[in-house]
């Protein structure tokens, strides 16, 4: 894995690789050369297998991080190539003409990230949701939990009492507390 | 195709033969010993921690009030309602459970047609279920937060009974941050705690590792707190709920992480007096000890002008006068007094009120006087011979004194608390020092077990050296002349009757005799109130041999309050909680005198 | 003889890039739901089929009806909360996303796994493989009218969760891998009681073997039907029995051992044909396979030691930025979990990777244009897709 | 022991006798107690008052027993005289306190009149006959007793307050 | 419980009607132009009514004692719990031994069973299998999904209370139920239905305004007409 990351370096930008296992690394390329890294990849260095495609909503740094995992399926080697987006205007760039199951996941992520890929097949049909008009969920400012209050309804009458309060307000109501 | 492939499939009709392998009686079937079924839980074992709720990942469990348990020490008296429009019987809730009390049954089958049937208080609403012994339990301790307590380092027995360094060495960050992380922030403990400390926040944040933040919190209900970081009598952690299955956490040590691990001068940006204005009115505070401190640290905060009045070369009364060097060193001490100080608190040392100045005084020169004057005086088992015998809370104050004291080759201790333990430790000490070899004997009525000292205490006695006789009652202090010889105690068969009263039987036919050239009395203490004069013991009203305060500390006099452990019992963090609550108290009479006014 | 094959030619032909253009207006065009609440689905999927005749001319793979924002949902509990949900992800064969999410924590976490573990482990995956195998010739067999074989592989795969119930404590969601080990032992006389189910278990499949690999009806239905070239394996993401059907001989337990999988011997088997019936044949030798790997492991695995790790305090348990992948066979391909964490103690991002997800969306839309009506649920089967894990 | 207590004993010899020694016993303690308050310091005058209004309990229940007509009726018995005579009788005098007792004093003396006081009972209900006039005395040396435990417990807090 | 979270405020967008479902003009293979509205077109606009008792007592109860013999189910597995139906339809539990079978379609069925949690989606296909479904008709919830959210309770994307969309006559606890626990509930079912107390379609007929409101207030690409039948 190390020897392929120092034979590629020279052409392409890499970040600095994390080697989690020995079979599997993780590294950060520039947007414009992912392309042609992955054709490379895949046509010269056998990483002929798409495990997954899927993005990370890092909101704190305004940034998707768009995780192409490839795998080599001969040396068993897994390689996972970090896409960084700017999260206002979130587009990817298709590879669905490499992988034509990538169009699935590229469906997804526009489902469920807002992640655009211009060119992908079917890319603005609804996949998995249906009648959608909010955030697309799986963003980190889509509130879930706000969400499902504000339109499902819980069963009511129920209360809890945390224990350090409710013994406060039972046994030592009277005491000065955080007398200051 | 051929005919091989269009027959072989008949040979299906042989089952027609076989046996049919239906379950016959399909609603009676009982699920495996380990189903995770309904819940059971036991009232007994239940504390109303409120983990199970915590894990819950479906916010399936409410903590709510049930008749018939009521919120005491250790137990909040809440119990798990289980909401089964929730609940996925993943058993997160069992495998958490601090007490093994939540279980589940092997029953499966729960149908209804009210969709608002399915919650219940396990172990409080009766169900089929409740005494069914089958279905899950954890295989052995609970494991899902930790059951060990962190070791925490101390000098080796052999290396400090030659001196009287500090023996525990404290928490290093890695220690608390493990220890730290075992709390399950339940909360049972604040409610124990006298002086109500916010637990669960402070230990928080010392897994965060803001220590800083941590002390800020720390001074919000106690100004001792590198004190009571290390001599607690840390009740909190009796009734800690990682108690029942494994050790408690160590609220202690983690408070005096917090204080150790916040550079000394800190402390002073870190706690600083708030910005009030100056109320003109004074207070008069008799006892530099933790009550009498806190109640001046509070005043200031707020405004006021407080003075402290202290009989001793030293504040710290019995923090610094009765407790050993080696449990609490006297450097800690000052800084944590210069805290206080720094609030704008003044503290005149050898003032003994009654002599260098009246109460009277006191009560026109001051808006207020708060009595905080501890327990000075040691009591006696006037046993023949008694007058001979020292009393360990004067031998104490001697000793931090910097006083000479005897120190024969052998030493007999009476008592079982924690002061016996102290004056033997010293004694032992001074011994060894002296003659290089521990000759301490303790005795004391009670049995190892209800001994009021601390475990620890008594554990790290018997490694230093010192013999402990439990049950034995004094009978005589044996002197020769003018010197004591000895002391002879018989055994005490029983020392509580069936009703755990106080009801001592003694077995006058195991006699024993200890030799020793000192016998130290560490039986009990009380307060020295001559300093009230006849008048004002006369005018104040008096329960059960104490001074009578209100909730709020306040006396029978408008003018004066009493805190501490002259009117609580010994206890020092029981002295600081006395001191918040008068300090409020007083401040609130002040005020409404300054509203009066205006 | 008479032929079974209709007169295609009236039907519309493929345009240059191998498309139908299909106008509905036309009339020559219905629009066919298949799905979510028909009799030949996997699960509650719907494929959305264009049909001309009795041919499909185009279909496209409608999911969303199991969605219940798993990654969402996990990323507002803490990692001890993840644990119970994770296995409701696919319902057949949950084991596989406890261990992977469990692997992949402990890895991030730095938490050792007792060796005990790691073979119950082990066991309850080759128990969870045995189920979906079940499942899966239960499903192929009864899509082609082999109803009986579908009662019979229901029936051992009864037995099975009889066996489950009683080692985890539950039949379906067994939620027993957790992050650090597992729940308990194996119970008193469990090997003896497993005996009995895999004997059973060969007895009736070696009955369904009778009555599906030597019938005419399954050989004429299934060979030569839903063939997927094995030149497209890779870019469709074709993994696990189907492309084993297909010649490629590759297995993660064989390839990247996990778990005690290197010290276990199997063999991976493998076909040629690349259709359904070698599918089906793929999965049934493996289903053999695992029975005997069960055994295996009751044989060879230690009788005693701890089942869990030691863990932190669960409740603020805190795991350092990192992000891993942790991939298994499951009895439909690679299963894998991709989990990001910050520094938090919540999961950043939790991917799951199931083989269903590339099997039944764009492999199956290519697949099934082309094919007869009444192919399409043996083809949809034969793919082996479980919908829970497509839309999780 | 006073020459003047022992002579107060030797001659009895019934019930009633008996009955009126054991009430002027009590009258004596309680009138003792009463007169020990105002002297000592007002912060242990509670345990004084206790004392005192404990041995007044006793007394009307003396003379609530000593007007049962059933009580009264069994009072011309004679009896054996009491073994543990002596301590009874030691109790009845009063000793010295000192000018300003303290509670551990006052205590210790209690706890002295209280044990002499029950083993008298237990003796007397002992050789009493069979009848009202028997549990009447077991009633006594249980409250006694009990009195005794209760002042223990307190001896136990106040004196043995452990020392923290 | 964790109160009501308002700093996240959900958007409340109407999504337009599918093109093909508005009322357009088309023209017909033959060349004419008709109007056409689909949804009032395409669907019949009957709504849903009271199921009539029999006009004696021992007429009804015979009816009930009959319909209580033949729960016939609709084999549509809308969550986990249909793993657990197979279970049944097979000869180890074999609940056909009780008059209970699974029918491929709705108008051949009139148990529905949801089977655990119900993502917006499916509640659409289950309301419209329900209204399609023949009366007298009943349905059962399966799990803790079904009463209160279950362990999806704070998802997007699946409803908390099946009563509030569709009316429940037995709910049965679990995650899953097990098959011994189905079969307890079809029994109990039996017994509701012989007792005339499985009124669940009639309160539908009945609230039906409620009902239509609830659902649409969740499903927001409404493109069915309003009563399915």
């Amino acid at each position: 894995m190390r020897e392929l990351l120092y034979r590629l370096k020279d052409r392409y930008h890499f970040g600095t690789p994390t080697f989690q296992r020995d079979d599997l690394c993780f590294v950060t390329v520039k947007r414009s050369e992912l392309r042609a890294i992955l054709t490379e990849l895949r046509d010269v260095e056998g990483f002929t297998h798409l495990t997954l495609l899927t993005a990370v909503d890092w909101i704190e740094e305004q940034q998707f991080q768009l995780t192409y995992m490839i795998n080599n399926r001969e040396a068993n080697l897994t390689l996972a190539l970090r896409v960084m987006l700017d999260r206002e205007d979130a587009t990817g760039d298709t590879i669905h003409d490499l992988w034509p199951t990538a169009a699935t996941y590229q469906r997804e992520l526009r489902e469920m990230f807002g992640i655009n890929f211009p060119g992908s097949p079917r890319v603005d049909e609804e996949f998995i949701l249906e009648g959608w008009t909010d955030l697309p969920p799986y963003r980190r400012d889509f509130d879930t939990l706000a969400y499902s209050q504000q339109t499902y309804h819980d069963r009511p009458g129920r209360e809890t009492h945390d224990p350090k309060t409710h013994m406060q307000k039972v046994l030592y109501a009277d005491y000065p507390k955080g007398a200051k | 195709m051929s005919l091989r492939d269009v027959l072989s499939p008949f040979t299906a009709w042989k089952h027609v033969i076989n046996d049919p392998v239906t379950i016959k009686d399909p609603f009676s079937r009982e699920a495996s010993d380990r189903y995770r079924g309904f819940h059971q839980n036991d009232m007994d074992k239940c504390i109303g921690c409120g983990s199970c709720e915590e894990i819950c990942q479906n916010a399936a469990i409410d903590m709510v009030p049930v008749e018939g348990q009521n919120a005491g020490p250790g137990d909040s008296g809440l119990r798990p309602m289980i909401d089964y429009g929730r609940c996925c019987w993943c058993a997160l809730c069992v495998d958490v459970c601090m007490t093994g009390s939540l279980t589940m049954s092997n029953e499966y089958t729960w149908v209804d047609s009210d969709p608002d049937a399915f919650r219940f208080v396990p172990g409080v609403d009766a169900k089929s279920w409740d005494l069914e012994p089958k279905g899950y339990q954890r295989e052995d301790e609970r494991r899902l937060t930790g059951t060990v307590r962190a070791p925490m380092g101390e000098t080796c027995p052999e290396d400090r009974i030659g001196n009287f360094d500090e023996i525990v060495d404290g928490f290093t960050a890695e220690q608390a941050i493990i220890e730290a992380d075992r709390c399950v922030e339940c909360g049972l403990c604040v409610a124990t705690c006298p002086a109500h400390m916010d637990i669960p926040d402070y230990i928080s944040k010392v897994r965060d590792g803001d220590y800083e933040g941590g002390l800020q919190l720390l001074y919000e209900t106690n100004p001792f707190s590198q004190a009571c970081g290390r001599i607690c009598t840390h009740k909190c952690e009796t009734t800690c709920a990682a108690m029942h299955e494994g050790d408690a956490i160590a609220i202690r040590w983690l408070k005096r992480s917090i204080t150790d691990s916040v550079p000394r001068e800190r402390y002073f940006d870190l706690i600083q007096k708030p910005d009030v204005p100056e109320t003109g009115q004074s207070v008069a505070i008799i006892g530099a000890g933790p009550a009498g401190l806190t109640t001046a640290y509070d005043l200031a905060r707020k405004g006021h002008q407080v003075v402290v009045f202290e009989a001793l070369d030293k504040p710290g009364g019995m923090m610094r006068y009765g407790i050993p060097e080696y449990r609490l060193p006297y450097h800690v001490l000052d800084h944590e007094i210069s805290v206080i100080e720094s609030m704008g608190v003044e503290i005149r040392c050898n003032m003994r009120v009654g002599q260098e100045i009246s109460m009277d005084q006191l009560k026109t020169a001051y808006d207020a006087v708060v009595l905080s004057i501890g327990l000075h005086q040691g009591r006696s088992t006037r046993v023949p011979g008694s007058e001979k015998a020292e009393a360990a809370i004067d031998l104490l104050r001697r000793i931090t004194a910097g006083e000479e004291v005897p120190v024969p080759e052998q030493v007999a201790v009476i008592g079982g608390g924690n002061v016996a333990m102290d004056i033997a430790r010293s004694m032992a000490r001074l011994q060894k020092i002296k003659h290089g070899k521990v000759g301490v004997t303790v005795t004391a009525l009670e049995e190892l077990d209800r001994f009021l000292a601390d475990k620890e205490e008594i554990e790290e006695a018997l490694e230093e050296g010192c013999d402990i006789f439990p049950a034995r009652g004094p009978q005589e202090i044996l002197v020769d002349g003018d010197t004591v010889t000895g002391l002879r105690t018989w055994k005490v068969d029983a020392i509580f009757d069936a009703e755990g009263r106080f009801a001592p039987k003694y077995d006058e036919d195991d006699e024993m005799v200890h030799p020793a050239g000192m016998v130290v009395e560490a039986i009990g203490q009380m307060a020295d109130i001559s300093l009230l004069g006849a008048e004002l013991t006369e005018q104040l009203e008096w329960n059960r041999g104490r001074i009578m305060i209100d909730a709020d500390g306040q006396t029978s006099e408008p003018w004066l309050w009493a805190a501490g452990d002259a009117v609580s019992g010994p206890d020092v963090i029981h002295a600081v909680a006395d001191g918040h609550r008068v300090a409020v108290s007083i401040s609130r009479m002040l005020t409404a005198k300054r509203e009066a006014l205006q | 003889m008479f032929s079974f094959s209709p007169d295609r030619s009236q039907y519309p032909q493929p345009g240059p890039d191998g498309k139908v253009e299909v106008d509905l207006e036309t009339g020559k065009y219905l629009k066919l739901w298949h799905g979510p609440n028909h009799p030949g689905i996997t699960g509650n999927m719907s494929v959305e089929l264009t049909v001309c005749g009795d041919e499909v001319v185009e279909g496209k793979t409608h999911v969303g009806y199991l969605h219940r924002g798993f990654e969402k949902l996990m990323e507002r509990r803490t990692f001890i909360q993840v644990f119970p949900i994770v296995c409701r992800v696919c319902v057949p064969e949950p084991d596989f996303n406890e261990y992977c999410y469990a692997a992949a924590v402990e890895e991030l976490a730095g938490i050792e796994v007792p060796e005990m573990a790691t073979w119950i482990r082990t066991l309850i995956l080759e128990m969870g493989r045995f189920n979906s195998y079940m499942m899966a010739m239960g499903g192929i067999s009864g899509a082609l009218g082999l109803g009986v074989v579908g009662q019979w592989m229901t029936y051992t795969r009864d037995l099975m969760l009889d066996r489950f119930e009683e080692l985890t404590g539950a039949r379906i969601y067994h939620m027993f891998i957790l992050p650090g080990g597992v729940r308990a032992h194996l119970p008193e006389g469990f090997e003896g009681r497993m005996e009995e189910v895999l004997s059973t278990a060969e007895r009736y499949l070696a009955d369904a073997e009778k009555l599906m690999f030597h019938s005419s009806v399954f050989k004429t239905r299934t060979q030569g039907v839903g063939y997927i070239d094995p030149a497209l394996f890779e870019r469709y993401g074709v993994t696990g029995p189907n492309a084993r059907a297909g010649g490629v001989a590759k297995d993660v337990r064989k390839d990247s051992p996990y778990l005690v999988y290197d010290q276990l011997d199997f063999t991976v088997h493998t076909e040629e044909a690349s259709d359904i019936y070698a599918r089906t044949m793929v999965r049934f030798k493996d289903l053999h396979e695992t029975i005997q790997l069960i055994r295996q492991i009751l044989k060879k695995m230690p009788k005693e030691g701890p089942v869990m790790g030691n863990l932190p305090n669960v409740l603020h348990w805190k795991i350092p930025r990192g992000e891993t992948y942790i991939k298994g066979e499951s009895s439909r391909g690679e299963y894998g979990y991709y989990l990001v964490t910050d520094g938090t103690g919540y999961p950043r991002r939790i991917n799951v990777r199931g083989p269903s997800y590339t099997h039944a969306m764009a492999l199956l839309e290519h697949l099934i244009s082309g094919t007869n009506i009444s192919d399409v649920a043996a083809l949809m089967v034969s793919l082996h897709t479980y919908p829970p894990e497509i839309e999780r | 022991m006073s020459e003047a207590n022992k002579e107060k004993l030797s001659g009895l010899t019934t019930v009633k006798e008996i009955m009126d020694t054991a009430t002027s016993f009590e009258v004596v303690a309680r009138d003792f107690y009463a007169a020990l308050a105002p002297k000592v310091s007002k912060n242990i005058r509670w345990l004084v008052d206790e004392l005192a209004e404990e041995e007044q309990g006793h007394v009307d229940l003396f003379t609530k027993l000593a007007n049962d007509p059933k009580v009264s009726e069994a009072m011309a018995e004679k009896i054996q005289r009491p073994v543990a005579d002596g301590k009874f009788s030691d109790c009845v005098q009063v000793p010295d306190l000192g000018e300003n007792p303290d509670d551990q004093t006052v205590l210790q003396y209690a706890l002295m009149r209280e044990t002499a006081a029950m083993e008298q009972y237990t003796e007397l209900a002992t050789t009493a006959p069979e009848g009202p006039l028997k549990e009447a005395f077991t009633f006594l040396a249980n409250e006694e007793a009990e009195h005794k435990e209760e002042l223990e417990k307190i001896y136990y807090e106040i004196v043995h307050s452990g020392g923290v | 419980m964790e109160d009501v979270d308002d700093k996240f405020l959900k958007k409340n967008k109407e999504v337009p009607l599918r093109e093909e479902l508005r009322p357009r003009k088309v023209t017909t293979p033959d060349g004419q132009e008709i109007e056409i509205e689909p949804l009032r077109d395409y669907f019949c606009e009957a709504q849903p009514k009271v199921h009539p008792k029999a006009y004696s007592k021992i007429v009804e109860d015979f009816y009930n004692w009959a319909r209580s013999n033949s729960l016939w189910i609709l084999g549509f597995g809308t969550g986990c719990g249909a793993i657990e139906m197979r279970p049944l339809m097979t000869p180890r539990f074999d609940a056909y031994r009780y008059g209970i079978q699974w029918r491929p379609t709705p108008r051949q069925a009139n148990l529905l069973v949801i089977s655990g949690y119900l993502s917006v989606k499916t509640l659409k296909r289950a309301i419209r299998a329900y209204e399609q479904m023949p009366q007298p008709k009943y349905v059962m919830g399966l799990g803790s999904c079904t009463i209160n959210g279950g362990m999806y309770w704070d998802s997007y994307n699946t409803i908390k209370r099946l009563d509030d969309y569709l009316p429940v006559d037995l709910y049965i606890a679990g995650c899953m139920p097990r098959p011994e626990a189905l079969l307890h509930g079809f029994m109990e079912l039996k017994q509701i239905i012989r007792k005339g107390e499985a009124e669940g379609a009639n309160k539908y007929a009945e609230n039906f305004a409620q009902y239509k409101a609830n659902q649409k207030a969740v499903i927001k690409d409404w493109d069915m007409p309003d009563y399915n039948w």
